[in-house]
């Protein structure tokens, strides 16, 4: 017959083991969770910071969140800026599709007259050396577009000079800025016709 | 040596969990693209290592032998949450970078290969003081990875320190050079295999220089002859 | 805060169920010999000459698979400290008692015996650890070329000297191809 | 009397490495000439600094090694190496690069390995890419085929903008280019890529001046020149005929198929072939015996498989030209491939 | 479908894989006909000459032998005998360099020749098909014809083979350069070899006969085509020169498209293969009743002012031929047995020709270069395109160099048939073959090795075993006669008393424990008295140096504990004549003598020992032994040979009840 003592003894002693420990990561989830939380929207206001002036706003930006559908048919969060319940800036989460290696996250900033603000690149999968540019730690060619309005006017110089554009690229690549200009003119183009992207609810946020 | 002495060597230079055992090589080789990436890892792993040296010592004798390795990785998995969790709270720009390598940290065989070899069989004391030098012996090989691959492909220094110890860190940035052009191999995966292979060579070319003189030191140990048969 | 309770919960009867898995695989699947040992055995060469500082080849091969240096065998020499590395899975190391660089194929060697020095003490029989010494008290002795191992344990007990150990000569039909061939060769 | 023993068999065929080295350096020559002919001296510059470099590399790894250095130079293994590192480089690369990618091609991807015959990659093609991916600026950096060129170079600009960065007359490499306005790199399917990715057709491509040959200015030249050469080689049976044929028929079909289904979107079949690297790679990179596949199946398997990451590369991969790390990814696969297909031995039965 | 025998008739020929093209260079050694050569003084006849055992030497030192008298007597399967090879005295029959790669020395007789050349009884038969296959055969064996292509298979062998053949090939290729020997043959015998082939025909029965000979000898295949006229069921074949084509598989390959299985012959595909050497040597041997003791031998190389080919007596020192072809010494010279692809280097002009010595090659420097220094391997892969067997020269290499042996026969090394085609095209001159040499020799050796080291291993535990029976024994016994102690002490009135009882048993437990005698025994006082004991029988041999019989004094003690009917698998060491006499000649002489006639005694002994059942009366072996011993000795030598060669058959035995 089998001997049944020293099987249980093992299935108590994993048990005991399994709640000690889950209880213990249990415990410090509970003690780290709100700091968590914060230090997550420290981490969107402080890459919204360096876009917008922070004299623009002084409401809890990381919670004043929309998601909405955007022009290229995806989900795209759109984080509103105000000042003393004024409106003042939209920070809008845009993609460039067509990189030289796929698709580059964008992070663009729009006054409330559709002035661009500035923009940031959040996630690229660039060639090193040559598309890794539009980062702000390698070249500061993404901080040229602060400043700048997009208009039915003007949007046929939105590209780069090659293609009978205002913009520069840069040494060795074409193809990335072009994405990178194209996206921002899209994106800018299609938030001035958006009416609600202040007034709507907010729907997102940490 | 004493045995402290002879666990310090074995963890730092002679048994080098990452130079010798060439354990956890997918976060060593995935985050030391600079010194302080290097650091924030190595010091999560340290904290790892000692915790799940210290608790499998503890609870060595009351655990039988067929569920050891299930709670040893029960202890790690835990731990390393735990540390996950910290640093994600304290540390939150760090571990954006470090990114998915943290949990990897429960796969660091290097860990658990401590537990199995070390820890549960010996006392609290060495235990702990096995950990922290194995802990030891793996940071300092991602500090030097991260600096080679920091200062080839990057040429700096300690960039991103501000994200280890705060924004006042930042003068802590050292460029050392700044060419046109970057090494960029260094900074890329395969860059990390190839200074690796190098380290572990001139690791391996410095031991053979030492036991040269060593050995004309040292006398060779003389075996005993056993007598097979009785002599009568 | 119950989900927190489930999960413990969840955990702990999983743990329990795998424990008691394991528990009983280990009852069930014992192993009781251990086959590495016979392996190890399988490559020492088994000349039971002691040198190792073990009684013999087995013992050896037991203190080796319980971790003990695998450099210890002269006889077997460095090819068999190269399989014994690949097996353990541990680094060839050079032969105890010998530099890194001095590491030479062992000779192998056959005892004989001076027979008309021999006194018939039996004391090589005892001696012998595979029966390769016949004769009789106070009768010559004699080895059997073909069981000798080479292991020199007789050579040791013999009062009067009289057993030698010498290298194999090579025959055409145990003759090998060296690789080293000397290049001009002095004749007469 | 003494006699000298020997092993058998006691004759030789009178074919020894150096000369084998030697002949496929030889085969390279109608393609280094078109090269010249079309890209000017900085190709010969390119060569003599990749060459020198990569013999010193090897001389010092080889008296680091304690062996004979004098010897080993004279296989011409390296001498090649650097040969075929040298022509890969864009003629008006810093002079730094050459040197950098022999050292690092006779350093760490042979010498490291054991020297010669040990190597799993092929050294010239391992330093290429090092190169490629650490400078991508500077190896991207072709200047246009003389002949489209308006402002003529002269030696002395080139060897000055090759060791100092400048022209004699104080241009940089990036001004000369800027006025070249449309004619950014030097392979012509990069040109398509990077069209095609502009949402621009096969055929809008072709209009470009780059292509008023139909195949891009001088890459048709240099290809053919390389392909005979290539075809001496074979002839000579110093290289195999499989792995070309198997690499540039493989090539030919996948992009004639495409072609065929989407002839705006990709480019044709001939492009492929003759462009880029596709001869320099089918005859001379991909035939290296060390880092090839050496049985006879293996080889057919070899050339298709680096064809097949040739063309996935050069369509979704993110450097203009594939050659070279279809050439690394296939030498990887070598032992398995030829573990593979060893062949039936006599007397064995097939299985 | 058609038949392989009808595809073969209508001319349809296979190509093998690989090959090579060296150089030919065979006009120089065809200008003149084949030359008989004056008798050399002294003949080398090496006693092992072919693939097999050695067979029984027949002759003694002073004998006088006639030329084709037989030298030695074949006892066993897989042996052939050797002929004198001219009339004369055996001078010696010792160690001599034989034709072999390793230079070593092997039993050779020696014969000094006394000029006659006088035959011994021949005995020819002019129709042989009155002969019966048996008898055949048996005159093939006795006359010691075999294969003289490369490896002297015993020819006898392959016919005594009870399978069906369809092809019967005869190898007329000759594919190495420089060797004429078979072409010089073809072109001069033709009649006689067809002969030859005839005979082979009559014990094979084939359905067709192939004469392979390789287009670069047009003479040849005219000469054998005029032979070979009206005999359909004989085909001449040219086939395509190409090395190595005269080798055994691949020349089946060429004619037949099949392939000999890997650890096959030939008979297992239906085919048996001859060389034209073996077939004129048969017709020589049935026909005239002339054992093989001549072959055509090529002399060639630059180094020879007289190339050509000669008919030369087996046993022929190679000094005499390099004479006779008027050999120039160059610098470092190098005399290569065999062609210059397979042929080995002598270490030793002495060395004699033997019954497969078809050619005596001596470059110049500028012909054959000698190997320069061997370089890296760079995979080009030029071997495997050269391997007639489609193996992977490179791997093999590798797996060889790095002692991988297991991996190397993975790579099927062993059937490497050593051709040298991968080492002749190699561009880095590595001497691939000689890698392949060592790696096969290191398995052998290997597989040797641990054959031995289990049975080391199966000895030790079996004699641990039976230390641990005898100790419990011991055990028993002592526990024994405790108990019949206290038994006896029981029955005593006196045991009443308890104290007592204790005491004896306390008593008579200590004697149980105690350790046994011999082990108590202190091994220096028992040393000295064995050195004592040693000292004394010195001095009492000296004394009675002259009589030897003093041997039956000693008796016989055959309490030998190691008497294991299972592992007595004796030989006789001659070591007893090397050891160094430490006292006078005569003393020494004595000691030897009485060592043999002990170590005979001890054999017989051991022989009967072991045919006899392991439980046979001790007693009586020991009375018949000292009968032995006193009454035979005389005939010791006698008895020790009969010793050995009961002894061989015994193991013999064993090995074949294995």
């Amino acid at each position: 017959m089998l001997d049944i003592k020293p099987i249980s003894k093992a299935s108590g002693i994993l048990a005991l083991f399994a709640i000690c420990t889950t209880g213990l990561v249990a415990l410090t989830h509970i003690q780290t969770k709100d700091k968590i939380a914060s230090e997550k929207e420290r981490a969107i206001v402080r890459t919204i910071s360096q876009i917008v002036p922070p004299d623009l706003y002084n409401n809890q930006i990381a919670q004043d969140c929309l998601m909405v559908e955007n022009h290229q048919g995806t989900q795209s969060r759109i984080f509103r800026a105000r000042l003393n319940e004024n409106n003042t800036a939209l920070i809008i989460e845009t993609i460039a599709p067509n990189g030289y290696n796929g698709r580059i996250e964008l992070l663009v900033a729009l006054a409330k007259d559709h002035q661009i603000l500035g923009v940031r690149t959040t996630a690229h999968n660039e060639t090193p050396g040559l598309g890794d540019k539009i980062e702000v730690t390698k070249s500061n060619w993404i901080e040229h577009f602060a400043g700048l309005y997009v208009t039915a006017e003007n949007s046929k110089k939105w590209a780069v000079r090659k293609d009978g554009g205002t913009f520069d690229g840069f040494t060795g690549a074409t193809i990335t800025p072009r994405a990178v200009i194209k996206a921002i003119k899209e994106t800018t183009l299609w938030a001035a016709e958006q009416e609600s992207l202040f007034s709507a609810k907010s729907n997102c946020g940490a | 040596m004493t045995p402290l002495q002879d666990i310090s060597w074995q963890g730092i230079w002679k048994n080098n969990p990452a130079l010798v055992q060439m354990l956890g090589l997918c976060p060593l080789l995935a985050v030391t693209n600079t010194v302080i990436n290097g650091l924030g890892l190595g010091i999560a792993t340290l904290f790892v290592l000692l915790g799940s040296n210290i608790t499998v010592s503890v609870v060595r004798n009351w655990i039988p032998n067929e569920i050891r390795i299930p709670v040893f990785v029960m202890v790690i998995a835990s731990l390393v949450t735990i540390v996950q969790l910290l640093m994600n709270a304290y540390t939150y720009q760090l571990y954006q970078t470090l990114g998915i390598f943290i949990p990897l940290i429960v796969t660091n065989c290097a860990i658990i290969g401590r537990a199995e070899a070390f820890a549960s069989k010996n006392s609290v004391g060495l235990a702990a003081y096995d950990g922290l030098m194995m802990g030891l012996g793996f940071l300092l090989v991602l500090v030097v990875l991260g600096a080679v691959r920091e200062l080839l492909g990057s040429g700096t220094l300690f960039a991103g320190a501000e994200l280890l110890v705060g924004d006042n860190a930042k003068t802590l940035t050292w460029v050392v050079f700044q060419p046109d052009e970057n090494f960029l191999v260094a900074i890329l995966p395969p860059g990390a295999f190839i200074i690796m292979g190098l380290l572990i060579a001139l690791k391996n070319k410095y031991d053979k220089r030492i036991e040269h003189i060593v050995v004309g030191e040292q006398e060779k140990t003389k075996i005993e002859r056993a007598r097979v048969t009785l002599e009568s | 805060m119950t989900i927190l309770i489930y999960s413990l919960l969840a955990l702990g009867i999983i743990a329990l169920i795998f424990g008691a898995i394991l528990g009983y695989a280990n009852i069930k699947f014992k192993v009781e010999s251990d086959p590495l040992v016979d392996q190890i055995d399988e490559i020492l060469p088994q000349t039971q000459c002691g040198q190792c500082g073990y009684p013999g080849c087995k013992p050896y091969a037991e203190a080796i698979a319980n971790g003990d240096d695998i450099n210890k065998c002269p006889p077997g020499g460095d090819a068999t400290i190269q399989k014994l590395a690949d097996m353990m899975g541990v680094e060839a190391k050079p032969l105890a008692g010998t530099e890194g660089d001095d590491v030479q194929e062992p000779v192998k060697t056959v005892a004989y015996i001076r027979e008309d020095e021999c006194i018939g003490c039996t004391k090589c029989i005892q001696a012998c650890p595979v029966d390769a010494i016949v004769g009789a008290a106070k009768h010559m002795h004699t080895v059997i070329e073909d069981e000798c191992t080479g292991c020199d344990l007789c050579v040791e007990p013999c009062p009067v000297d009289c057993i030698d150990m010498l290298p194999v000569q090579p025959k055409p039909d145990t003759w090998r191809w060296q690789l080293q061939a000397i290049p001009v060769k002095q004749i007469n | 009397m003494s006699f000298r023993v020997a092993s058998s068999p006691h004759g030789h065929i009178q074919r020894k490495t150096s000369n084998v080295m030697l002949a496929v350096a030889l085969a390279c020559l109608p393609g280094i000439a078109t090269q010249v002919w079309y890209f000017g001296f900085g190709v010969l510059i390119q060569l003599v600094l990749a060459i020198s470099a990569a013999m010193l590399a090897e001389a010092i790894c080889i008296r680091q090694r304690e062996r004979n250095a004098l010897l080993t130079l004279k296989d011409n293994s390296a001498l090649l190496t650097g040969l075929l590192l040298g022509l890969s480089l864009p003629p008006l690369a810093p002079w730094w690069i050459a040197i950098i990618g022999s050292v690092f091609a006779i350093v760490l991807v042979k010498q490291v390995y054991g020297g010669l015959g040990q190597n799993l990659f092929n050294p010239a093609m391992a330093g290429y890419v090092v190169l490629l991916v650490s400078f991508p600026l500077s190896m991207t950096l072709w200047l246009p085929p003389l002949q489209l060129v308006e402002y003529q170079l002269t030696f002395t600009d080139t060897i000055m903008l090759i060791f100092t960065g400048y022209s004699e007359t104080g241009y940089s490499l990036a001004q000369l280019r800027v006025d070249l306005d449309g004619f950014t790199m030097a392979t012509p399917l990069d040109t398509v890529k990077t069209a095609l990715t502009n949402q621009q057709t096969y055929s809008e491509i072709l209009t470009g001046k780059v292509f008023s040959d139909g195949y891009g200015i001088a890459w048709f030249p240099v290809n053919l020149a390389y392909l005979v050469g290539g075809l001496w080689l074979v002839q000579q049976k110093i290289i195999s005929w499989r792995i070309p044929t198997a690499f540039l028929v493989t090539l030919f079909t996948l992009s004639f198929i495409t072609h065929i289904i989407s002839p705006d979107g990709s480019a044709s079949a001939m492009l492929h072939v003759f462009s880029g690297a596709s001869m320099f790679g089918a005859f001379f990179i991909l035939t290296d015996p060390v880092s090839a596949s050496t049985t006879a199946k293996g080889k057919i398997i070899f050339g298709i498989l680096a064809a097949v990451l040739v063309y996935l590369i050069r369509n979704w991969g993110g450097y203009p030209d594939a050659v070279a790390f279809a050439v690394l990814l296939a030498n990887m696969c070598v032992p398995l491939i030829d573990y593979y297909t060893k062949p039936r031995t006599y007397g064995h039965v097939s299985g | 479908m058609e038949s392989l025998v009808e595809k073969i008739k209508s001319g349809y020929m296979w190509d093998f894989p690989g090959g090579v093209f060296p150089p030919e260079r065979k006009k120089m050694s065809l200008r003149d006909p084949i030359q008989q050569l004056p008798l050399p003084s002294r003949f080398y006849v090496t006693v092992k000459q072919h693939i097999g055992e050695k067979a029984k030497i027949s002759v003694a030192v002073g004998d006088k032998v006639l030329k084709g008298q037989a030298l030695t007597q074949v006892q066993g399967p897989m042996q052939l005998p050797v002929h004198a090879p001219t009339s004369g005295i055996v001078e010696s029959i010792t160690d001599h360099p034989i034709p072999h790669p390793s230079g070593l020395n092997d039993q050779t007789i020696i014969i000094t020749a006394d000029g006659n050349d006088e035959w011994c009884l021949k005995q020819p038969t002019i129709n042989y098909l009155t002969l019966s296959k048996v008898e055949i055969v048996d005159k093939l064996k006795a006359l010691g014809v075999a294969g003289l292509g490369g490896a002297a298979f015993p020819t006898y062998v392959k016919h005594s083979n009870s399978q069906p053949v369809e092809v019967l090939i005869i190898n007329g290729v000759e594919c190495e350069p420089y060797i004429t020997s078979d072409d010089a043959l073809m072109q001069a015998y033709a009649a006689e070899i067809v002969s030859g082939i005839e005979i082979f025909t009559h014990l094979l029965k084939p359905e067709v006969v192939v004469i392979a000979i390789e287009n670069n000898k047009p003479k040849a295949i005219q000469a054998m085509e005029q032979a070979c006229a009206g005999k359909t069921q004989f085909i001449v074949r040219a086939i395509p020169t190409k090395y190595p084509a005269g080798g055994e598989k691949q020349l089946i390959q060429v004619v037949t498209g099949k392939e000999v299985p890997s650890g096959g012959i030939p008979a297992d595909i239906r085919v048996v293969t001859q060389n034209i050497g073996t077939a004129y040597a048969a017709y020589k041997a049935i026909v005239h009743g002339e054992p093989l003791i001549e072959r055509v031998v090529t002399l060639t190389g630059e180094q020879f002012k007289k190339p050509g080919n000669r008919w030369v007596r087996i046993g022929t020192p190679v000094e005499f031929l390099l004479k006779q072809g008027e050999y120039q010494q160059s610098k470092t010279p190098r005399i290569i047995m065999g062609g210059p692809m397979m042929g080995f280097t002598l270490h030793n002009a002495q060395t004699p020709i033997g019954k497969i010595s078809n050619c005596i090659l001596a470059p110049s420097e500028t012909e054959l270069p000698p190997a320069t220094n061997e370089q890296a391997c760079i995979r080009c892969g030029f071997c495997a395109d050269a391997c007639p067997a489609s193996l992977l020269p490179q791997q093999l290499y590798w797996h060889s160099k790095a002692k991988e042996y297991e991996k190397a026969q993975s790579y099927k090394l062993f059937d490497c048939i050593e051709c040298g085609a991968c080492a002749y095209v190699c561009p880095s001159e590595i001497p691939l073959v000689q890698y392949y040499r060592v790696a096969k020799s290191n398995i052998r050796l290997q597989q040797a090795e641990h054959e031995k080291a289990e049975k080391a291993k199966e000895r030790f535990n079996a004699r641990n075993e039976r230390l641990e029976r005898e100790k419990q024994e011991r055990l028993e016994k002592h526990k024994q006669a405790a108990e019949a102690r206290k038994a006896a002490m029981s029955q005593d009135p006196s045991a009443q008393d308890k104290v007592a009882a204790a005491l004896a048993r306390a008593k008579a437990k200590k004697q149980t424990d105690a350790p046994s005698p011999e082990t108590k025994a202190n091994p220096k006082q028992s040393a000295a008295a064995a050195i004592a004991r040693a000292k004394a029988k010195k001095a009492k041999a000296q004394a009675q140096a002259q009589a030897e019989t003093n041997i039956s004094q000693n008796e016989p003690n055959v309490e030998n504990t190691k008497l294991d009917a299972n592992t007595q698998n004796l030989e006789p060491t001659e070591k007893t004549n090397d050891a160094p006499a430490n006292s006078a000649a005569d003393k020494a002489k004595a000691a030897i003598a009485r060592a043999k006639a002990k170590k005979a005694a001890k054999m017989k002994q051991d022989e009967q020992a072991s045919i006899a059942s392991s439980k046979h009366d001790r007693q009586q072996e020991k009375q018949q032994e000292t009968s032995h011993l006193t009454n035979n000795q005389d005939d010791k030598e006698a008895r020790i040979k009969a010793a050995i060669a009961k002894a061989k058959a015994k193991r013999k035995q064993l090995g074949e009840d294995k």
